[in-house]
Formats: C-alpha cells, sequence, structure tokens
C-alpha cells in the first residue's frame, strides 16, 4: 500500500472529516476482539507517540489485565515542541482516531476512554468534542475528555494517568506500569492518536498500513506534516517539505529525544520505526528537524538541554539537578568556549543521570546529548568563546 | 520501705524519661535536619534516636508500673490506660497519661512503618510535637517537689534543648532541595477541579 | 567511577560509626539506669513527702539535724549564760527599732 | 528457587537523604548532588544485614529489597519500555 492512509480522503486543511464522510469514505469500523491482537502483532504496529512500543504486545498485557475494567487514553497532548502530526489528525480525521479508541476499548474490554488533548490544542479539542457528540449514546458514554498542561512531561504515559486519576500531570514511579496499574489502578492502555488511527484502519483491511506520519520542521522550505511509505529516504520526506531552504549540517530525527545525524548520512537513511531501532535510531514522535550550516550546534545543543531541563518535573533528584547541571556546563561552551574540564563532566554527569528518573525523562535527555556530542564532537571540542547562539 | 523504693523509682524513672524524651525529640529534629560531620554520618543520629525513643518506653513502663503497684497513690492500671481516671491528682495524671499513648502510638506506627505508609507514618510522627510538651506539663504539674531546684534545672535544661532544636528547624526550613523546584511544577500542571 | 580505596574508607567509617552508635546507645543505657538511682536519691532528700512511709527519709533528716543539733547544743553550752540576756538585749534591740 | 534480593530506589520519593550509602558503602554511594548510586545484581548473603538496615533507616521509606525479578519477555528482547509522548 503506499499514502497516503490516515490523510487520504479530502484535504486535511479542509477541518474535520464528519462522521457520515467517514463511514461513506471507509465504511463502518468492524468489531474489536482477540482477532484484532492478532492481526496488530502479525502487522507489526509499532507506537508512535515516541517509544515505538509494540501495539500488539501492549494491547494483549492490557486485555489479560483487564477483568473488564480497563481504561484507554487516547494520548493526543503532544507535547513535543516541533511536532504537528497529533493535532493535524485530530483537527482533520478525528473519527479514525474514534475508531481506534473504541475498536481499543472493545478489544481490552474497557469501562472508559479519555481523550488526553493538550490544553494549547484549542483546534484539536473542538474538533474531538465534536467527534464524541457524532457517535451513538453508548460510544459517547464511554467518553471523557481530559486537557494536558502543555509541559513535555505531560505526555508521559504514567502522567496522563495521574493527570486522569489526580489531576495533576506528573509522572509517577513505574513499576507498575500503566498497562497493568493505571488509572483508577485498572490496566490502563494508553495510545498515542496516530497509532489508534492506523488501527481503525487495520482492522478494516487486514493489512498493515506501511505509513507513518512525520513533522518536518527547521530549515526546510514548507515545513508541515507529511503521510510517507515506511521505508522512505529520509532525504524524500524532506524533499517533500520542498527540500532544505539552505545548506544543512544535520538533522534531529525522532524530536527532543531522538539522535542527531550528520546530513551527509541523514538522506539515505529509510523512515522505518523497526529498522532504524536496530541501527540504534529511533524514528521517536516522528519529528525531522534540519538544522542549516550556518548555525553552531553546540549553541542549538545547549538550547535544547536547557528546555529539557526546565521541563524537568523535579521529582527525581537526578532528573532535576543532572539536567540542570548538563544544561549550564553546555551553555557555558556554547558562551565561553570550550573547556577540557566540562567536557569532562559532561561524560561523567551524563552517566550519572542515566536510568535514574522515575519516568524516561532523563534518559531522554542525556541520549540526546550523547548522540549529539558523538556527531558534534569536533565542534564540542573546540567551541569558541562567545559565539552568539542564533535564534 | 519497699513503698518508699518505688515512689522514689517512679519519680527517678519520670525524671529519667523526660531526658530520654527530650533527646529524643533534639535527635528527631537533627536528624530532619541532616545534621553530619565526617566521623558522625546521619544514619548515627536516625540510630541514636531509634534506639534511644525504645529506651524511653523502657523506663517509661518502669516509672507507669512502679506507679501504678505502689499502694499509696492506689492507682489502679485503668489509669495508665485511660486519661482524667484517676481520684488521685486527676488533671496531671491524666496528662501523663496522654503523652504516653501518643508517644506509645508514636513508636508502634514507627516500628510498622512499611505497613501504614510514610505519609501516615509521618502525620503520627508529628504528634511528638504533642507528646512531648505535655509530658513536660505532667512532669512539672505532677511532682511533689516539681518546683524543687533539682527537677526544676533539669526541666529547664530539657524545655532549653528542645526549643532550641525546635527554633533551628524553623529557621533551617524545608531541607529537601527539591522542594521549591517541585512544588512549583506541581503547581504549574495541577489540573484539579476547584470544588 | 569510584575507587576501591574510597569505598573502604567509607566502609571503614560506616563500621567505626556503628561501633560509636553502640556505644553511645549503651552509655546513654547505662546513665538512665543511674539516673534512676540518681533522681530517685535526690528526689528522697529534697522533700519530707506527705506520704506515711516516707518515714525514712524523714528519720534520716531527723538523724542529720539531730547531729547538727547536738552540735548546736554544744556550741550552746559554752555560751549557755549568754544567751538569755543576749536575747533579751537584742529583743530590745529589735522591738526598739521598730 | 533462590531468594535473591535487589536494592531498588524509588526515585521520587528519594529525597537524598544519603543515609543508605552511609550503611551500605560496599552497594550504593552517592551520585554529584546526593542520591544515591545502586550497584545492580542481587545483595550478596554477607551484605543482607546491612541492607536491611539501610531499607529500615531510610527516612523516607524509597529504597526497599526486591525479589529479583524474573524478566518480562519484552524487556529480555531489548524491546522498548514503554513510554508515550
Amino acid at each position: 500500500m503506499s499514502a497516503p492512509q490516515l490523510l487520504a480522503g479530502p484535504n486535511p486543511s479542509m477541518g474535520p472529516e464528519r462522521f457520515a464522510a467517514h463511514v461513506r469514505r471507509l465504511g463502518p469500523a468492524p468489531k474489536g476482539g482477540p482477532a484484532l491482537i492478532d492481526l496488530l502483532v502479525r502487522t507489526e504496529l509499532t507506537g508512535r507517540g515516541g517509544a515505538g512500543f509494540p501495539v500488539g504486545l501492549k494491547w494483549r498485557a492490557v486485555a489479560g489485565a483487564s477483568r473488564g475494567s480497563a481504561v484507554v487514553v487516547v494520548n493526543g497532548a503532544e507535547g513535543e515542541p516541533h511536532s504537528k502530526k497529533d493535532r493535524l489528525l485530530m483537527t482533520s480525521r478525528p473519527h479514525l482516531i474514534l475508531d481506534g479508541a473504541f475498536l481499543a476499548a472493545a478489544t481490552v474490554r474497557a469501562k472508559q476512554v479519555v481523550l488526553y488533548i493538550g490544553e494549547g490544542h484549542h483546534a484539536a479539542l473542538r474538533s474531538m468534542t465534536e467527534a464524541v457528540a457524532e457517535r451513538t449514546d453508548h460510544e459517547r458514554r464511554l467518553v471523557r475528555i481530559a486537557t494536558a498542561p502543555a509541559r513535555y512531561v505531560a505526555g508521559d504515559s504514567s502522567a496522563t494517568v495521574h493527570l486522569v486519576d489526580a489531576g495533576i500531570a506528573t509522572p509517577t514511579t513505574n513499576p507498575p506500569p500503566p498497562r497493568e496499574r493505571g488509572v483508577g489502578g485498572a490496566a490502563t492502555l494508553v495510545q498515542n492518536v496516530e497509532t489508534l488511527a492506523h488501527v481503525a484502519l487495520i482492522a478494516r483491511t487486514g493489512a498493515a498500513t506501511g505509513t507513518v506520519l512525520i513533522t518536518v520542521a527547521g530549515a526546510v522550505r514548507s515545513p508541515g506534516v507529511f503521510e510517507v511509505n515506511i521505508g522512505t529516504p529520509l532525504g524524500e520526506a524532506v524533499q517533500l517539505a520542498g527540500g532544505p531552504s539552505e545548506p544543512a549540517r544535520a538533522v534531529l530525527l525522532g524530536g527532543y529525544f531522538g539522535r542527531w545525524i550528520e546530513s551527509a548520512d541523514a538522506w539515505s537513511l529509510p523512515i522505518d520505526p523497526i529498522a532504524l531501532r536496530a541501527g540504534s535510531l529511533s524514528l521517536g514522535c516522528g519529528v525531522i528537524g534540519v538544522l542549516p550550516a550556518r548555525q553552531c550546534p553546540v549553541c542549538e545543543v545547549a538550547g535544547i538541554m536547557r528546555y529539557l531541563a526546565s521541563e524537568s518535573s523535579a521529582q527525581c533528584g537526578p532528573c532535576f539537578f543532572g539536567l540542570r547541571a548538563l544544561a549550564d556546563a553546555c551553555t557555558r561552551i556554547a558562551e565561553r568556549g570550550t573547556d577540557p574540564g566540562d567536557l569532562q563532566r559532561l561524560q561523567r554527569w551524563s552517566g550519572e543521570v542515566h536510568g535514574r528518573g522515575a519516568c524516561k525523562h532523563p534518559d531522554g535527555a542525556v541520549m540526546f546529548l550523547h548522540s549529539a556530542m558523538q556527531t558534534f564532537g569536533d565542534d564540542f571540542a573546540h567551541h569558541p568563546a562567545h559565539l552568539r547562539r542564533s535564534a | 520501705m519497699s513503698n518508699t523504693l518505688l515512689w522514689y523509682t517512679t519519680r527517678g524513672a519520670g525524671a529519667v524519661s523526660l531526658v530520654l524524651l527530650s533527646a529524643v525529640v533534639v535527635l528527631g529534629i537533627l536528624s530532619v535536619l541532616r545534621v553530619q560531620s565526617t566521623s558522625w554520618p546521619r544514619f548515627l543520629t536516625a540510630g541514636l534516636h531509634r534506639n534511644l525513643a525504645l529506651m524511653t518506653l523502657v523506663f517509661l513502663a518502669l516509672h507507669i508500673i512502679t506507679a501504678v503497684v505502689d499502694p499509696f497513690t492506689h492507682l489502679g492500671w485503668l489509669t495508665a490506660v485511660v486519661p482524667f481516671s484517676s481520684y488521685y491528682r486527676t488533671f496531671w495524671l491524666g496528662l501523663g497519661t496522654i503523652a504516653f499513648e501518643l508517644l506509645l502510638a508514636i513508636v508502634l506506627t514507627s516500628l510498622v512503618r512499611g505497613f501504614v505508609g510514610q505519609f501516615a507514618w509521618r502525620l503520627v510522627h508529628w504528634l511528638a510535637y504533642a507528646s512531648w510538651p505535655i509530658a513536660v506539663v505532667h512532669g512539672a504539674g505532677t511532682g511533689t517537689d516539681a518546683w524543687s531546684a533539682w527537677l526544676f534545672t533539669l526541666q529547664a535544661i530539657c524545655v532549653v534543648a528542645v526549643l532550641a532544636a525546635i527554633g533551628y528547624r524553623f529557621i533551617a526550613g524545608n531541607r529537601d532541595p527539591l522542594a521549591t523546584a517541585r512544588s512549583s511544577f506541581q503547581a504549574a500542571v495541577d489540573r484539579r477541579e476547584p470544588k | 567511577m569510584e575507587t576501591n580505596d574510597a569505598t573502604q574508607d567509607r566502609v571503614r567509617a560506616r563500621d567505626e560509626a556503628m561501633r560509636l552508635l553502640n556505644r553511645l546507645t549503651t552509655g546513654a543505657a547505662v546513665s538512665a539506669v543511674l539516673g534512676v538511682g540518681l533522681f530517685g536519691a535526690v528526689s528522697a532528700y529534697t522533700i519530707p513527702g506527705t506520704k506515711t512511709t516516707s518515714a525514712t527519709a524523714s528519720a534520716s533528716t531527723t538523724s542529720t539535724s539531730s547531729s547538727s543539733t547536738s552540735t548546736s547544743t554544744s556550741s550552746g553550752l559554752q555560751s549557755s549564760t549568754t544567751p538569755v540576756t543576749g536575747s533579751s538585749s537584742s529583743g530590745v534591740a529589735v522591738s526598739g527599732g521598730s | 528457587m533462590t531468594r535473591q534480593l535487589e536494592l531498588s530506589v524509588d526515585r521520587i520519593k528519594c529525597d537524598g537523604r544519603g543515609l543508605c550509602a552511609e550503611i551500605l558503602p560496599e552497594m550504593i554511594r552517592l551520585d554529584s548532588w546526593g542520591y544515591p548510586i545502586i550497584t545492580p545484581g542481587p545483595v550478596p548473603d554477607h551484605l543482607m544485614g546491612l541492607a536491611q538496615r539501610a531499607v529500615d533507616d531510610c527516612p523516607v521509606l524509597a529504597i526497599a529489597l526486591r525479589r529479583a525479578e524474573t524478566r518480562s519477555a519484552g524487556r529480555a528482547q531489548g524491546a522498548p519500555k514503554e513510554k508515550e509522548r
């Protein structure tokens, strides 16, 4: 199959597809059930929120722990700064997401479906709310809408559960993971909106969609969201966005928890969640950021590290203090020039921070930094002082 | 003769219990304040706090048992359990019973902290700030010789030590280095419905 | 990474502090037992008490006071002639003063 | 079945009091900010008493002795841990 799948039909910029049009175009959604889990395992669908967890395995775990009281959380927090694809999907194909959500609810025998939507995403919120109103009484009764604070960690699966339960979108201690013990203590399936939209199509056709939504950002002529076939070379995806607007230095693949790749190596990489993982890369949340050659990578990395440090929920000491120390050291190098002591400290502190938070926020930030220091090793080693950070 | 011995033991054990209890309170506060040095690790404060707390219970038991079995006062075992049930110095003895029961609750919840949970344990532990002053007042009001110089001096030392520790804690504030950042982040992501 | 030596140093410090904890606890226990005796004794001596059973205490107080009485008596013997006049004269002086 | 126990820290509860590292330096050291770094793997028998003491003495109940988990199928194969963003 070939793109577009999720975005087939009317132009996404025309706003939400109404329920009648949705059913006319795709037909009614089939029934969920154990067979769907097998289908999801067979089609190797992976989560599109960032972690890329195999969807079929997660559904099987939740169904096994459900006892008819599971909860499905539809994660549309989209707290990743450059990502736009979840919002585009919510504002254009709300019923595809809802189909996926109700299929999940039927399959894991859930008593509730929570739509967890970033509170700043007004159009998405309106679109999803209106879409729910078009559904059957039974489905409407199942749904509850919760809004997520616009913070990076608010999209963490345990933070979604904590918000629904206690009204506070901070991550909680894991284990137990939400799929075992989530909302109200019940097994909880937290699934990204794009993932559920794929499920809605897979359940209808019995085959993998073979596509993925990406957000191309940075130094490209027309940044935006695109649906590409799995396996599309990264360079082709960037061409969909009009190509680089100026000579590119590197690509950040997978958002702020992603990896830096020199542009020369980047263009040929296949956009394929599973293949990338085998190369210890990750598509993450599907953000492809292009860094122009004129911009200083060290300054860019320092800025992102400061952002990630400020987004620590300050619950775990190593994350809060560690990320701040790392961001400060990066900023010192960016502003005052390379100091071998700072480089050593970056190495040591990275080691001390990794794996020592309740959620994966510190790990994501440290992996991002690690990849930056590998890709931009020379820049970090010979950074001049007083280079102004370009905005 | 043995009755006299009981009477003096009651008073001696009572005075010792007060000193121990005050030391326990001070150590507890020092523990919260994370006081340490190279030769005085933090677990030493905590360990001493716990050991002396258990020791306090032993001497309180001695204090109470010798008081109850003393035939002169005819206190009876009920007095040790039910506050203000004694005909003899009803009010002052009642305070002692209350202070003892609060302390018992604090120690017992500490011994099974894993079961009661950190939050409940902390709540109960705050009762120390009730138990200790009640015990001091009990001591001042009950001792026949409450205002004799030696007991007064002892009590004054205990009160000054504990008040100094409390003052230190008040000034030092929260020693959790994450406290401020954590609460401000939580406030930013708190979406509880106003009730 | 921490060197093995640093760990060994911390192990030694831990063992030392553990010993100190035990010594302090034992010391506190011994002091507390002695304290019961001491405070009991002090309380016995400082007040006569209202109890009948505090006879021993009263007796001992009496014996001390009786010994002091005997000394005062002995000293009084020497000046036994003067007190009558002395007291009367001082009595006049006092009454005169007031 | 051997009863192998591991030390685990609840990172949210932990507020860096540091008693555990003082009591069991053989297996716990503190990072640059005073939070414990645990040596992975089961606690050897001769350190079990001290490990239990470190657990009992934690002022915020943040450290625990847990049965060493038989790794779940997903993790053993290196599958990513669940995380949604």
